[in-house]
């Protein structure tokens, strides 16, 4: 066999008490797409954090093109021809896309920066791979996913010859996913070695060549893709089968030992969820949720939410798709309370949603580090927020009430009371979940609430959801994951331009017709009395 | 190429290991180098700076700077863990004196000096309450306001005092002596020791224990962290900006009263920004780095290195410009040392 | 008209050089409250090189040089060993403050203030046969200021190093993970800004006036601050803020001559800078609803 | 200051200062410690400086002076008002000396040195209303307190002795550091001269030579106070308010030390403890720009024998 593009020997690396890698060997050869999975916080982006420069390791090296390097800093990785692509975002917010992806290699004209010539570079790369973006757009005005698009054309502009894709696909759509692998494929073709970080085990199936498994920081696995199944990966990845394969979640959670058994209604052992009737709601109103001709006007005035209205059962889960920008995060703000509504009103239980945080309905947000989490708080803090009532609050109720979950919601950190911002991704997005789902409330609002999570979460996720809606919940998912829709909603909105532009049975939600009504086509079947307008 | 590597690294973590000692050590070095290059004996210097600190009866001065700094590090405290920079503490501290010393004379001391103490709390808050609207509705921050309406502030205390307020017949801009009354009692024998030491000691223990205990504190502290995170749990993050800005200011206008209430019982025109307490109280919060429990401490240390500079012109014949010298040097060397202890990493990815 | 305008320019320029410095740092993501400091140190090496070498210029290179140096100060355990730049800053001032007043005491033999008929100070712009109403009697450092504005504030847009500067301020760790030394460019920022303080310090030494007195910076590294504070990282928002203050101190001078008290005029410049940047956030919000 | 850890005497004797700001560019204050300075060297007694910052340091200050028990503690201006009321009452056996005011209640055991220098600001004036050729002066002074008000007042009113129709407009540098801000008292200066104004007397500290490098420029003229600074800017200083506060500090210690302790010694131009240099016999070498009209010279004498007989008496701003 040749030299390998790319050796890491013997890497270990402790934080405090936590051995995040632990001896890990793994070579990666010229032009080899080499994913590499685990469970949340198995030490996949310590690993490649180290392969970048960005964090010594205590012990190991590594090894390009056979030459040892000294890596003190990116700066050392990237003159090696590394780039890569951070699971969290790192991009400046006061810049433009093109100023963002060409600085640090930029193109110079009689030694002044050529703007239009990275915005030119810029636009080609978009297109050339199928990435929308707009090169002069400043990028805090962006949605998540289209900073992540952002992030992958900085690594392409570097024509970097190793790059690192950390959860590359955790919040694009099923299309720029498709896009960013026929890429990879291609940067492979051309001699590139990429190495994948991802939870999606049919996109390493898929663009792998070669797997690596990482589990509690050690090497578990290494497999070809070729005649390697999801169940093998599984195995290595948490020791045992996944007792349902994720996308069946709709079915009675199985019981798997880190379900919360207090969440879990009696009633539904071995009764499918979707056949039971939903339990009434005092009042006797038919509706948990009522959002009716709803109008949110944004910053400038342009409509972002252009006159919505449909309405949520108790024990009912309504997706809703729709491509980033759609109006979706807008409509959200208006339902958990956190933005005014320029006309029309949401009604939960017969009453409106108002003024500030309405605390009756329980929310994850998508936006984890912005939003659902203060990074350098505490997880006991973080796992607080929205639960703080009365007056006094001692540290050992905070503490005990976090031990609790991170019991129950299996998360994985060292202590209670280091950052939250010392979590790996996914753990980090438990947390999230574990304090929204938590708390008993009549309707929860879930933004992408397996983004970044492992297979083995995802599956609990989903079964919590289920419970969620079991128990009279009125479940309002936002997801980008179609999958995860079909596999959970009873029932698909779609979102185009700040309107509703279908609303189906979850039975007739097929790719095709989420993506003609994503895309803005018409002629989809609304449900009898209720207008989009 | 590959073996005196791990010992080099050895060494490193060895030293690294304790920074705040290596960086004490190289403070005290270097200034004692200092010290020895403009002609001041070490060996008399320090033990004048710790005697004048603690020794010879001058224990009741650093007390008496230690309450209102300590004070004025709470009024940049409480706003500072809600994200909100309180610069305007010597605006608050002038207003807070003023008013005191005009509800004392106008009430005759009718009031003893828990009305007018009272009153400076509410003219400090009101001064600082000002910045918070202007946040939440202009966007201007209060790092900005709160500076910009400290010297109108200061001015306008002087302003009083110099005119409205003046005592006849002297040469400074002062008010008259203020009813005996509304004197601060003193503890013990000392004029300079009040029971302002005991009240700021109590109100900052009440704050410590709101910021680790209290539904409150744990609002502010998150609203600090990430803003938005806070607004997303409920929290009504104008008001408590408002509340935190207020509560602050309080505390700044309550040292103003504490001040103009203890010796010379009066409000004598600069005499309460004089002595730096604002800004003192700022580098002492900053150096606890984000440790309120540490805030007392890093205010003694502080306050400890002044009066005994102090100390230390009088005994060792230091000139002022050299005690200013040796503090500055010290103050920047602690800063690193505050910090050498390797910062937690954040996490990359 | 044209000696007030002649006075807001020369009251405004050390105060705009310093401010200038401020912003480079504010956009590295260093926050610098050393400029009074700084200012104070450039005013006396200013003075101090000018007495020893008979040369205004050379009193200029001197105070830039010593006061980059002196910046170190700051930048090192600021930069380097990530302490607080601000309780970093409250050190570097008082020792400023001392270390002048002390080299006063052993070079010139007095304290207070050093002045001599023999120190050079910096011609005017009529001396150099650039007579015009208003710049004739300023200092060449003047003009040099507020072309330095510029210079900076086009630096900041288009030079490559002003657009890496402008990154590591918004994001230092996605600047690292790009590559870009972060340490190196804010030593650069913080020295830079030491330079600019030298500058302005010579200007105020030898510009202003042509002498030393202990603190003579007098409160203009805090203006310096505040301007920073107002224009974030936008140059010409930053002279806007000098000048603004500037204006209103000149105008608070005359009104005195009227009968306004003396605590008024000292209120005035805070007063209405406050007031414009609330007129201008007002009108901003009243363009754009929420 | 100019404190230096002088070893102690062999006499026992010492004399500690108290001032009540940093000395830095305070004039006053350089001239007291001068005066104290000499007057220990002369009875043999080692001399120690206490520069306060704030009110609260000028307590701690004198309380570290008690305990030291020197020969005599000197405090410098009115700050010391408050404290010596009660201070000298609480240790009868300890020396004070006050200068430039007294305490209201005065023990025994305090000896008040004060100066007039309103009488000496009137002659200054006499001057500038013979000099002025735009009958518009100015002054610029550090801050507006009620003392600086003694520099002014009579300033303005001897002019208006000699030229009724004089206008008068006084400016204060105020601002961060008021008393060491030479470049904003120079702008103040130059706003002044821009206005017509052709005499400005200087009472800024260290901003005087911003003001005299303003009327300099201005083609204008100047007062200084406190110390002959003619020499400063050679042409452009018609005189100064001199007031002798060493001198005078300096007689009243070794009075103190030789036992002639208690009352109020008052300094005006009477004592000579205050006065401008045209009545100096070293007048034709002081660089003064009066020295060139010898009729002021002689209107000044003239209107000083008047002060001194009583027969012209000026309003001390302070007393009203
Ligand atoms: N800077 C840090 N300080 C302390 N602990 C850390 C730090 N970085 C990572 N860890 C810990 O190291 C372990 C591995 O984290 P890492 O981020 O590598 O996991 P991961 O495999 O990328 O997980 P995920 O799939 O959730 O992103 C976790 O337990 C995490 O909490
Ligand atoms: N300026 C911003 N700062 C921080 N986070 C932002 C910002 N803009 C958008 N986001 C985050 O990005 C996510 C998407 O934002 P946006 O509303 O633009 O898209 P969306 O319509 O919700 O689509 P999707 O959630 O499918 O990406 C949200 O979760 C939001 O929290
Ligand atoms: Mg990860
Ligand atoms: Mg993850």
């Amino acid at each position: 066999m040749s030299v390998p593009a790319v050796e890491l020997v013997g890497i270990t690396k402790r934080f405090g008490d936590v051995t995040a890698n632990d001896g890990v060997d793994l070579a990666v050869e010229r032009g080899e797409v080499h994913a590499v999975v685990g469970e949340n916080g198995a030490g996949k982006s310590t690993l490649m954090s180290i392969l970048y420069g960005l964090h010594p390791p205590d012990a190991g090296h590594v090894l390009r093109a056979g030459t040892r390097l000294r890596l003190r800093s990116p700066a050392d990785a990237i003159a090696h021809g590394l780039g890569m692509v951070h699971q969290r975002f790192r991009l400046f917010p006061g810049l433009s896309v093109a100023e963002n992806v060409v600085l640090g290699a930029e193109p110079m004209r009689r030694g002044v920066l050529d703007r239009a010539a990275a915005r030119r570079s810029v636009a080609d790369l978009a297109e050339r791979y199928g990435l929308d973006v707009d090169p002069g757009a400043r990028i805090g005005d962006l949605p998540v996913g289209t900073r992540q698009r952002v992030e992958i054309l900085k690594a392409l502009y570097r024509r970097a010859e190793v790059l690192i894709l950390d959860e590359p696909t955790a919040v694009l759509t099923p299309g720029e996913a498709a896009g960013l692998f026929r890429m990879v494929r291609e940067l492979a073709a051309e001699g590139v070695s990429v190495l994948l970080v991802t939870h999606k085990l049919d996109e390493v199936l898929a663009a792998g060549d070669r797997v690596t498994v990482l589990r509690g920081g050690r090497v578990t696995g290494r497999f070809p893709t070729a005649g390697t199944s999801a169940d093998d990966l599984v195995r290595a990845m948490i020791g045992r089968s996944l007792a349902t394969a994720p996308t069946t979640a709709k079915k009675p959670p199985a019981t798997t030992g880190a379900l919360p058994t207090a969440k879990k209604p009696p009633a539904t052992t071995g009764v499918p969820p979707t056949a039971k009737k939903p339990p009434a709601i005092a009042g006797g109103a038919p509706y948990r949720l009522e959002v009716r001709d709803l109008r949110v006007r944004d910053r400038d005035g342009v409509a972002a939410v252009g006159g919505v209205s449909f309405s949520v059962r108790p024990g009912e889960i309504v997706g809703i798709a729709g491509v980033a920008g759609s109006g979706q995060r807008e409509l959200v703000d208006v339902m958990t309370g956190l933005r005014r509504a320029h006309s029309g009103t949401v009604l939960l239980d017969g009453r409106p949603v108002g003024g500030a945080r309405d605390r009756r309905v329980a929310y994850v947000p998508g936006d984890r580090a912005g939003r659902a989490t203060a990074p350098d708080m505490s997880l006991a803090d973080n796992l607080l927020m929205g639960d703080q009532r009365g007056f006094l609050l001692g540290p050992g109720r905070v503490r005990g009430r976090a031990a609790a979950l991170v019991e129950r919601f299996s998360i994985r950190a060292a202590s209670v009371r280091a950052p939250i911002a010392q979590l790996s991704g996914g753990n980090a997005q438990k947390a999230v979940l574990a304090r929204e789902l938590s708390r008993d409330t009549p309707v929860l609002v879930v933004e992408e609430p397996t983004q970044g999570v492992d297979v083995g979460a995802q599956e609990q996720i989903h079964a919590l959801l289920a419970a969620a809606r079991d128990a009279g919940r009125a479940v309002l998912l936002q997801s980008s994951e179609l999958s995860e829709l079909r596999a959970l909603a009873d029932r698909v909105l779609v979102m185009f331009e700040g309107r509703l532009t279908a609303d189906l049975p979850v039975a007739e939600a097929t790719d095709e017709r989420l993506g003609a009504a994503m895309t803005g086509a018409t002629g989809v079947r609304r449900p009898a009395g209720e207008s989009t307008e | 190429m590959s073996s005196p590597e791990p010992r080099a690294r050895a060494v490193a973590r060895l030293i690294a290991g304790t920074p705040a000692v290596v960086s004490l050590v190289g403070a005290l070095l270097l200034t004692t180098l200092v010290m020895l290059a403009v002609g001041v004996d070490p060996g008399l210097a320090y033990p004048a700076l710790l005697r004048g600190a603690f020794m010879d009866g001058n224990l009741e001065y650093t007390l008496a700077a230690y309450v209102p700094t300590l004070g004025m590090a709470v009024a940049f405290a409480i706003p500072f863990r809600a994200g909100e920079f309180n610069l305007g503490g010597d605006g608050q501290l002038a207003l807070g004196g003023i008013t005191a010393a005009a509800l004392a004379l106008s009430t005759g001391g009718a009031g003893s000096f828990v009305l007018p103490l009272i009153g400076a709390a509410l003219a400090g808050a009101l001064l600082a309450a000002l910045s918070a609207p202007l946040h939440t509705r202009l966007g201007i921050p209060a790092i900005v306001s709160t500076l910009l309406l400290s010297v109108p502030a200061v001015s306008l205390a002087s302003y009083l005092a110099r005119f409205p307020l003046a005592e006849q017949g002297t040469g400074l801009a002062q008010t008259p002596l203020l009813p005996l009354a509304a004197h601060l009692p003193s503890l013990g024998a000392s004029t300079y020791v009040t029971i302002g030491l005991p009240l700021v000691a109590v109100l900052t223990v009440l704050w410590l224990l709101a910021d680790a205990r209290t539904v409150p504190g744990y609002e502010i502290r998150a609203l600090g962290a990430n803003r938005e995170f806070a607004r997303y749990g409920g929290v009504r993050v104008s008001r408590l900006t408002a509340l935190t800005l207020a509560a602050g200011g309080a505390f700044g206008g309550l040292v103003g009263g504490l001040i103009v209430l203890g010796a010379p019982y009066r409000f004598v025109d600069g005499a309460l920004t004089a002595p730096g307490y604002t800004f003192t109280a700022i580098a002492a919060v900053l150096l606890a780095a984000g440790r309120p429990l540490a805030v007392p401490v890093t205010v003694a240390l502080l306050t400890i290195l002044q009066a005994g500079g102090q100390g230390m012109e009088r005994e060792a014949g230091v000139p002022s410009q050299l005690t200013q010298i040796v503090q500055g040097l010290i103050i920047v060397i602690v800063a690193v040392a505050a910090v050498a202890k390797a910062r937690p990493s954040r996490r990359p990815a | 008209m044209t000696t007030f305008l002649a006075a807001v320019l020369t009251a405004t320029a050390p105060v705009v050089l310093a401010a200038l410095g401020g912003l480079l740092c504010s956009v590295s993501g260093v926050f610098n409250m050393a400029l009074e400091g700084q200012l104070l140190w450039g005013a006396f090496t200013a003075v101090l090189f000018s007495h020893l070498t008979g040369s205004a210029w050379l009193g200029v290179a001197g105070a830039v040089l010593c006061t980059t140096l002196y910046a170190l100060l700051l930048s090192v355990p600021a930069v380097t060993f990530r302490a607080d730049p601000v309780v970093v800053a409250v050190g570097t001032n008082l020792l400023a403050l001392g270390l002048t007043a002390f080299l006063m005491r052993q070079i010139f033999g007095s304290g207070g203030t050093f002045s001599s008929p023999e120190l050079a100070g910096l011609p005017t712009l009529a001396a150099l046969g650039l007579d015009a109403p208003v710049a004739g009697s300023q200092s060449p450092l003047v003009p040099v200021a507020f072309l330095l504005v510029a210079a900076a504030a086009w630096w900041l847009g288009h030079a490559r190093s002003g657009l890496r500067l402008r990154g590591i301020g918004q994001h230092a760790e996605a600047a690292e993970s790009i590559g870009l030394r972060v340490p190196l460019y804010r030593h650069a920022a913080v020295l830079g800004a030491g330079a600019l303080c030298g500058l302005g310090g010579a200007q105020l030494a030898l510009g202003n006036v042509t002498l030393f007195s202990e603190g003579m910076s007098a409160g203009r590294g805090w203006v310096a601050v505040v301007a920073v504070m107002l224009a974030g990282s936008r140059p010409w928002l930053g002279l806007a803020a000098c000048l603004l203050f500037g204006a209103a101190e000149a105008l608070g001078f005359r009104l005195q001559g009227l009968g306004l008290p003396q605590q008024a005029a000292d209120a005035a410049p805070y007063l209405i800078t406050l007031l414009a940047l609330v007129v201008v956030a007002a009108a901003r919000r009243k363009e754009a609803p929420v | 200051g100019t404190g230096q850890p002088a070893a102690t005497a062999p006499t026992g004797k010492n004399v500690i200062l108290i001032t009540p700001n940093p000395v830095g560019t305070n004039s006053f204050l350089q001239l007291s410690v001068k005066g104290a300075e000499a007057a220990a060297k002369e009875i043999g007694a080692s001399f120690k400086l206490y520069e306060s910052k704030d009110p609260t340091s000028i307590a701690q200050n004198l309380d570290a002076a008690v305990r030291a028990k020197p020969t005599v503690i000197v405090g410098v201006s009115f700050s010391f008002d408050d404290l010596f009321t009660t201070v000298p009452k609480q240790h009868p056996d300890q020396q004070f000396l006050q200068v430039d005011s007294c305490a209201e209640e005065q023990a025994a055991n305090l000896t008040c040195v004060s100066f007039k220098e309103h009488e000496a600001a009137y002659l200054a004036g006499v001057e500038a209303g013979l000099l002025t050729e735009s009958g518009k002066l100015g002054v610029v002074a550090a801050i507006d307190s009620p003392f600086v008000h003694r520099w002014i007042d009579p300033f303005l009113d001897g002019a208006k002795s000699v030229k009724p129709e004089a206008t008068g407009t006084p400016l204060y540098v105020g601002g961060n550091n008021p008393f060491s801000d030479p470049a904003r008292a120079k702008s103040q200066a130059q706003t002044l001269t821009g206005q017509g104004v052709d005499i400005v007397a200087a009472a800024a500290s260290a901003g005087n030579q911003g003001v005299f490098e303003a009327v300099a420029a201005a083609k204008a003229k100047a007062f200084g106070v406190d110390v002959n600074q003619c020499a400063q800017s050679p042409g452009n200083v018609i005189d100064n308010v001199l007031k002798h506060v060493d001198v005078a500090e300096s007689a009243a210690i070794k009075d103190i030390a030789a036992g002639k302790a208690g009352g109020v010694k008052v300094y005006g131009l009477k004592e000579g403890g205050v006065g401008v240099n045209a009545l100096g016999d070293d007048l034709a070498s002081s660089g003064c720009a009066v020295a060139a009209s010898a009729d002021v010279v002689a209107k000044v004498k003239q209107v000083r024998d008047d002060i001194v007989a009583g027969r012209v008496t000026v309003a001390d701003p302070l007393a009203g």
